[in-house]
């Protein structure tokens, strides 16, 4: 219990150096870190399909699209870059000590919580359900990629023609 | 009489208003005026054949209690001929007065929708429908004064929100009748006026009292009168209105409620009533204006029927309804002879009119016999309605009498000055030729005028078959069962002689007094009497007519602050108060995305707890 | 290596608010369109924990990763059309300052 | 045949992209052919019943578990209108055969999303269709030439993150109280009083308040709006924002809700403020689109509050308002489309006496207007009656006054719209204007003549309806 404890205490440190370091590139890192962190923590609770999932795609081809997003785009001058570390980090220092804080007090609650319907462990595979009760999502799922397909056509595409 | 012919009544002229819209207005720029009169013309043929009918019928129509039901009774057969009279003679006049105007065609088609939806209001039996109808009416009040000339919107856009803040009440009302008697139907409730039903009364009342512009709901008339087109002010502040608000305030007294003088609503009615009378007639006072000093007598005259009423006697109620037809007709004729000498004359500021008479005899004389009948000289209608509304006065209360008998006299006092300015003494303005106004307009006033004289010498014709069919069997037993023939307290009558009197004398002595560029040749300067008052006035102790002067002029002046204060609020301060509401609100969205963040945060933090809050409330 | 697992709603939903918080502030607090980005992203993955404790709570995990799977699909999809935006943004001023998503107020 | 409302337009999609480069003038068309038989299908059909024989084998393959019944068919009937609609004003307004192609392609994306939640019963599913309608309708407004696209782009999809991660948190919660998250689910968990069930109710109404742009959640609608091309602002304000906020509303208060505290307080509260603060931000606004924006705003206030109130007549009220505001409110934006494309503004400050030279569009725009402030025998009036009614019904006196006295302020703004645009003296500078071409005119009457029509007929409709247990 104390190392899954640990576990989450370490993915939301990750969390919260993407948040807070200076450069896109090791946000971008840190984002990875802590998705991969969640992978690890979702596969020790079980959840296998969903933990490849993350590592996957949220670890790995999020990451690769924040990269390239960074390097598209002109990085800044130095004068530029103190200027807003300054004005940056009067705007992120109390973020540790709020979540401390929060940390700390929330810790404290006990209060019970009906979680009305509990089962017993498992309430069948994962794939089963995806692929025999939740169709409707499958098809959801195809629909949003068609759609973002259709995004990258018009959003990147644009790019590339006002480039010519 | 088949259900078929009162649907008829309210689409014929609906049709006909359509037709007018489709049709191509500039070959035949007649043509709205005359397809308008020609279905006004059918709309009373119609209401005459219907009107000795009694038919009721209804459709069931939305499932909760609203029918699309009609029933024609006395009452509305007897107000569904004074819509079809009054937009049969308005239309022919207007036929030949707005011919030319531009918005001709607009404005005769509002007219006939207005026709169709006021016949739909009076023939209407159910709550929901006489709704549909009545806020119908209020859409055709908006265009119409907005067919008018100049700057009209600002006037169009104070009547809808006076005439719509009227309507809401109205509507709370009929949702409150409904809810207490548990039907929509108008011919099944009969409620007491006590708790709720008195609210309901009163909601009720104040959208009537909206829709006939009694005090405090006038404020758009005047401004109107100067911006809407003439015909207008005839048809609906001059008789439609006022044939509507009073028919609905007198179905609701009657019919709907059971109002008795026990009741407090009476009182309150009564008061009102008397208010507007001498208020609107103060104000009117003062006008230099003739269309506006005719708008504050519609007013005016609108206290008389509200006190009749009021009053919950026989007589009271009867003198009412019958002063109701009779200003109607009159004012209908006043407003008339006002576009006759406007179209003719270029004006209608009295300062610049005078000694029309010569030239425009006809007008002239039309013009006396309404004014003398709105002045309640016999034996002209206005005098034997208003001896009506006295003798119910009277018999509630001395003090509402006396309120309305000096209404009286200040009518008379304004309706000589603006007859003796515009009509007598010399014309000012020399330059231009002043004809006679064309036949089509004069036929119009002219059958008015005579109806004054017959409405008031054979009073027992509009009385027993028009009036007092209303009633009922509450008729039975009082005054030998009609209020016909001339009025039975000679007391009351002559008080009425002596304050027309008093008025004329007033009159010559003001003329005398300040009459600089009236001519002396006018016979009122001769009347009897004058000489001693004048020189009770030459001591220099005491100057009665300038203490009147200065008592009516403050009176009048702080009245105009008041009605300026009302109109204020309507339209100064809702206004104001809704546009610092949206600047306020609009600087609050300053685009930050951050900012909307923040609140929809907030608002689902908020949501959450108040599910809490409530969730342990509940345990 | 096992790990014993806890069983308190009250652990796992005090790391969903603090993962909750810290996106929330990455996102408000930077003048940077792809550090919104990233703030974005936390707070997925924030939502994303949240529901798989839950199913892990409630004994419903094939429901809770059924519905993770399509979540982490949606996200992916949104946070390449939030990218294509931000390039439009950068093509257009030539910044990656929030200051360019201001302009429309009232 | 409900399956085939969602796999259709896909298909289309797909297909369209097969075709060569020059015959993509067609996508338009198959896209109009596809929501007209949309909107047919809603009209003369119950959906489930027909050709189950035939079809039967699909069903059982893909396994949807759709569910149609009144409800479904309005907001289908809706999407066919609308779309149809914003498709002739895109026929217009877009310049280029490209971005109409794609227009048509996303508008049959977004359309299969609001088809999925006006049949779905379960929530997360909900999530999956609102969230694809989002980014459909994300695209179309990035896609789009203004100056100001990628902001208004940008706010809409910030704020529906925001939506995301509050029903996502909510779909937790219902996990956690009821071990389901379908409907009936979430019903049986609301009827128990469990208090995470509540909340969990609560975060994703919260959810859907920010798509359906209530106060204090809907920062990003009037920027969207505003920014977003012609025929986007027509589709979005017509049915996208409506279907995935305000519908997805109607369908829980029907099915989940029930009438029960806390739930019906705080659409009551919710939605009468919303009318309140929307109507006054639109009071002054100067932009045609942003004043029609806010209006949007107030009028699915209106829509909100009627669910508040008596569960059958609100809900009916609901409904009926749903239809007329998605009639009239894209034909006045499809007016906004006109004028903007004769004149080449939208700032209703330098308009004026537009009436004389474009007296269609005046005239279209006027019955919109007059209807949606409520005024008969238009249909308006109706919805406006029964919301009236309902909350009557229901005793919340309160709110029916609110009801009442906003739309006052309803007129008012659409009165000053007018006035400003249409009346008044027609201005030297726009002595050349003309009236728009016949393309963008036939939505607007055509719309126009749905009002007036289902205004006339309404004790008819209402019939209907009433009989089909909406």
């Amino acid at each position: 219990m104390i190392w899954f404890t640990l576990l989450l205490v370490v993915l939301v440190l990750a969390a919260l150096w993407a948040s807070m370091t200076t450069t896109l590139l090791r946000a971008t890192l840190g984002l990875a870190l802590a998705s991969a962190l969640l992978s690890v923590v979702m596969f020790s609770m079980g959840a296998t399909l969903a933990a490849a999932m993350e590592l996957s795609v949220c670890a790995g081809l999020i990451s690769v699209v924040l990269v390239s997003v960074a390097s598209l785009t002109r990085p800044r001058s130095i004068q530029e870059e103190i200027a807003s570390r300054r004005s940056r980090l009067r705007r992120i220092w109390p973020l540790p000590l709020v979540l401390i804080a929060g940390g700390v007090a929330l810790s404290f609650v006990h209060a019970p919580v009906d979680i009305v319907l509990r089962l017993p462990a498992g309430d069948g595979d994962v794939r089963t359900v995806l692929w025999s009760m939740r169709q409707l999502d499958l098809f959801g799922q195809i629909l949003i990629l068609l759609a973002g397909a259709l995004g990258v056509l018009v959003l990147f595409r644009k790019e590339a023609k006002d480039d010519d | 009489m088949t259900p078929l012919l009162l649907i008829l009544t309210i689409a014929v002229p609906a049709a006909a208003g359509l037709l007018v819209l489709l049709l191509p207005s500039r070959r035949a720029p007649w043509a709205p005026a005359v397809l308008a009169a020609l279905a006004c013309a059918f709309e009373l043929a119609l209401a005459i054949y219907a009107f000795p009918h009694d038919v009721a019928f209804a459709w069931s129509w939305m499932g909760f209690g609203a029918e699309f039901a009609l029933k024609l009774s006395r009452f509305s057969a007897f107000i569904l001929l004074g819509i079809a009279t009054f937009s049969f003679l308005v239309t022919a006049y207007s036929a030949v007065s707005m011919a030319k105007a531009s918005s001709s065609r607009r404005f005769h088609a509002w007219v006939l929708f207005t026709v169709a939806l006021s016949a739909g209001a009076v023939l209407a039996d159910n709550l929901i429908l006489f709704l549909v109808f009545w806020e119908g009416l209020l859409l055709t009040l908006f265009a119409m004064i907005a067919a008018g000339k100049t700057r009209p919107f600002a006037t169009a856009v104070k009547a809808f929100v006076i005439v719509g803040v009227t309507d809401l009440a109205l509507m709370f009302g009929v949702m409150l009748t409904g809810h207490l008697a548990g039907t929509l139907s108008m011919s099944a409730i009969r409620l007491p006026l006590d708790g709720l039903g008195a609210v309901a009364f009163l909601l009720l009342m104040v959208g009537a009292m909206g829709k006939a512009g009694a005090m405090p709901f006038h404020s758009w008339i005047p401004d109107a009168a100067i911006d809407a087109p003439l015909p207008f002010m005839a048809l609906l502040p001059g008789s439609l209105e006022k044939l509507l608000g009073i028919y609905f305030l007198a179905r609701i007294s009657l019919d709907l409620f059971v109002l008795t003088p026990e009741s407090w609503v009476s009182p309150v009615l009564m008061g009102i009533g008397a208010a507007t009378i001498l208020l609107a007639v103060l104000m009117a006072l003062v006008q230099k204006d003739y269309k506006k000093l005719l708008a504050y007598h519609a007013i005016s005259q609108v206290g008389y029927m509200i006190l009749g009423i009021g009053t919950a006697l026989p007589v009271g109620i009867v003198g009412g309804l019958f002063h109701m037809l009779n200003n109607a007709i009159y004012k209908s004729s006043l407003f008339l002879s006002a576009g006759a000498v406007e179209k003719e004359a270029g004006t209608t500021d009295l300062r610049e009119l005078g000694g029309l008479g010569r030239s425009m005899p006809i007008t002239t004389l039309c013009f006396l016999i309404a004014a003398a009948s709105i002045s309640g000289v016999p034996p002209f209608n206005g005098f034997f309605s208003k001896e009506l509304v006295y003798d119910g006065a009277l018999e509630r209360g001395w003090i509402f009498y006396a309120i309305a008998l000096g209404g009286s006299f200040f009518t008379a006092a304004s309706f000589l000055k603006l007859g003796h300015a515009a009509f007598f003494g010399k014309p000012t303005n020399a330059k231009r030729t002043v004809k006679e106004a064309p036949w089509p307009m004069l036929l119009p006033m002219i059958v008015l005028a005579g109806l004054c004289i017959v409405f008031g010498v054979a009073n027992s014709l509009p009385l027993e078959r028009l009036v007092q069919p209303v009633l009922g069997t509450a008729m039975e037993g009082a005054h030998g069962g009609t209020f016909a023939g001339f009025p039975t307290n000679m007391l009351l009558v002559g008080l009425t002689a002596g304050v027309l009197a008093l008025a004329v004398a007033n009159h010559a002595f003001g003329v005398h007094r300040t009459g600089k560029g009236i001519g002396a040749v006018d016979h009122i300067h001769h009347a009897p009497g004058l000489s001693s008052v004048y020189t009770l006035q030459a001591t220099g102790v005491l100057d009665p007519y300038r203490m009147l002067v200065v008592v009516v002029g403050v009176a009048s002046k702080g009245l105009y602050a008041l009605d300026r204060a009302i109109d204020w609020v309507y339209s100064g301060l809702a206004a104001q108060s809704a546009l610092a509401a949206s600047w306020v609100l609009r600087r609050a969205h300053n685009g930050n995305v951050n900012r909307y963040v923040l609140w929809a945060l907030a608002g689902a933090i908020a949501v959450v707890l108040a599910v809490l809050a409530v969730m342990g409330g509940g345990r | 290596m096992t790990i014993e697992m806890p069983q308190s709603f009250w652990l796992y939903f005090t790391f969903f608010v603090l993962l909750l918080v810290d996106g929330l502030w990455c996102m408000l607090a930077t003048r940077n369109l792809v550090r919104i980005l990233i703030g974005l992203e936390i707070l997925m993955k924030s939502v994303t924990f949240f529901l798989i404790a839950a199913g892990y709570l409630s004994g419903r995990m094939a429901l809770a990763q059924a519905l993770v799977v399509t979540v982490i699909v949606i996200e992916v999809v949104v946070v390449v059309v939030v990218a294509g935006i931000i390039l439009g943004f950068h093509r257009k001023h030539d910044s990656l300052d929030v200051g360019n998503t201001k302009r429309m107020k009232g | 045949m409900s399956d085939l409302l969602l796999l259709v337009p896909f298909v289309a999609v797909v297909l369209l992209y097969l075709l060569p480069k020059r015959a993509r003038a067609v996508g338009l068309w198959v896209a109009f052919g596809i929501l007209a038989l949309e909107a047919a299908a809603a009209v003369l059909d119950r959906f489930a019943t027909v050709d189950v024989g035939l079809l039967a084998p699909l069903e059982k393959l893909l396994g949807f578990h759709l569910a149609t019944d009144g409800l479904s068919g309005l907001v289908i009937l809706c999407t066919g209108l609308v779309g149809m609609a914003a498709l002739l004003v895109a026929r217009r307004t877009l310049e280029s055969v490209n971005e109409r192609f794609l227009f048509a392609n996303l508008v049959l994306v977004a359309v299969v999303g609001i088809n999925g939640m006006a049949m779905v019963r379960d929530l997360f599913s909900l999530y999956v269709f609102v969230e694809v309608t989002a980014v459909a309708t994300v695209i179309l407004v990035a896609a789009g030439r203004g100056d100001h696209v990628l902001e208004g782009a940008w706010k809409y999809i910030f704020l529906s993150v925001v939506a995301s991660v509050l029903m996502l948190t909510s779909l937790g919660f219902f996990l956690l109280s009821t071990g389901g998250i379908t409907l009936d689910a979430a019903r049986t968990g609301l009827a128990a009083n469990a208090p995470l069930a509540w909340i969990a109710m609560a975060l994703f109404l919260c959810g859907l308040f920010v798509k359906g742009a209530m106060v204090p959640f809907h920062g990003w609608l009037a920027d969207a709006y505003t920014a977003a091309p012609a025929p986007v602002s027509v589709f979005m304000a017509g049915i996208v924002t409506k279907a995935s906020g305000i519908f997805a509303l109607l369908r829980i208060a029907q099915s989940t809700l029930g009438g029960a505290t806390p739930g019906r307080e705080i659409l009551l509260v919710v939605g009468a403020v919303t009318i309140v603060v929307g109507a006054f931000l639109a009071l002054t606004q100067t932009n045609f689109k942003r004043m029609l924006a806010y209006s949007s705003i107030s009028q699915m206030g209106y829509i909100v509050l009627a669910l508040g109130g008596d569960l059958h007549l609100g809900i009916l009220a609901a409904g009926l308002h749903f239809f007329n505001h998605a009639v009239s409110k894209s034909q006045l934006f499809a007016n906004a489309a006109a004028v903007e494309k004769q004149l080449g503004t939208l700032d209703i400050d330098e308009m004026g006496g537009l009436g004389a030279r474009m007296p269609v569009t005046a005239g279209t725009s006027a019955v919109a207007s007059l209807s949606i402030a409520g005024l008969p025998p238009l249909a308006g009036f109706w919805s406006k009656l029964l919301i009236i009614l309902a909350l009557w019904n229901a005793k919340e006196y309160a709110f029916a006054a609110v009801a009442i006295l906003a739309s006052l302020v309803t007129l008012a703004y659409f009165l000053s719209l007018q006035r400003k645009v249409f009346f008044g003296k027609p201005l030297e500078k726009w002595a050349g204007a003309r009236e728009a071409s016949a393309g963008l005119l036939v939505p607007a009457v055509a719309l126009a003549l749905v009002t007036i029509a289902l205004g006339i007929g309404f004790p008819f409709a209402l019939r209907i309806l009433l009989g089909g247990g909406a």
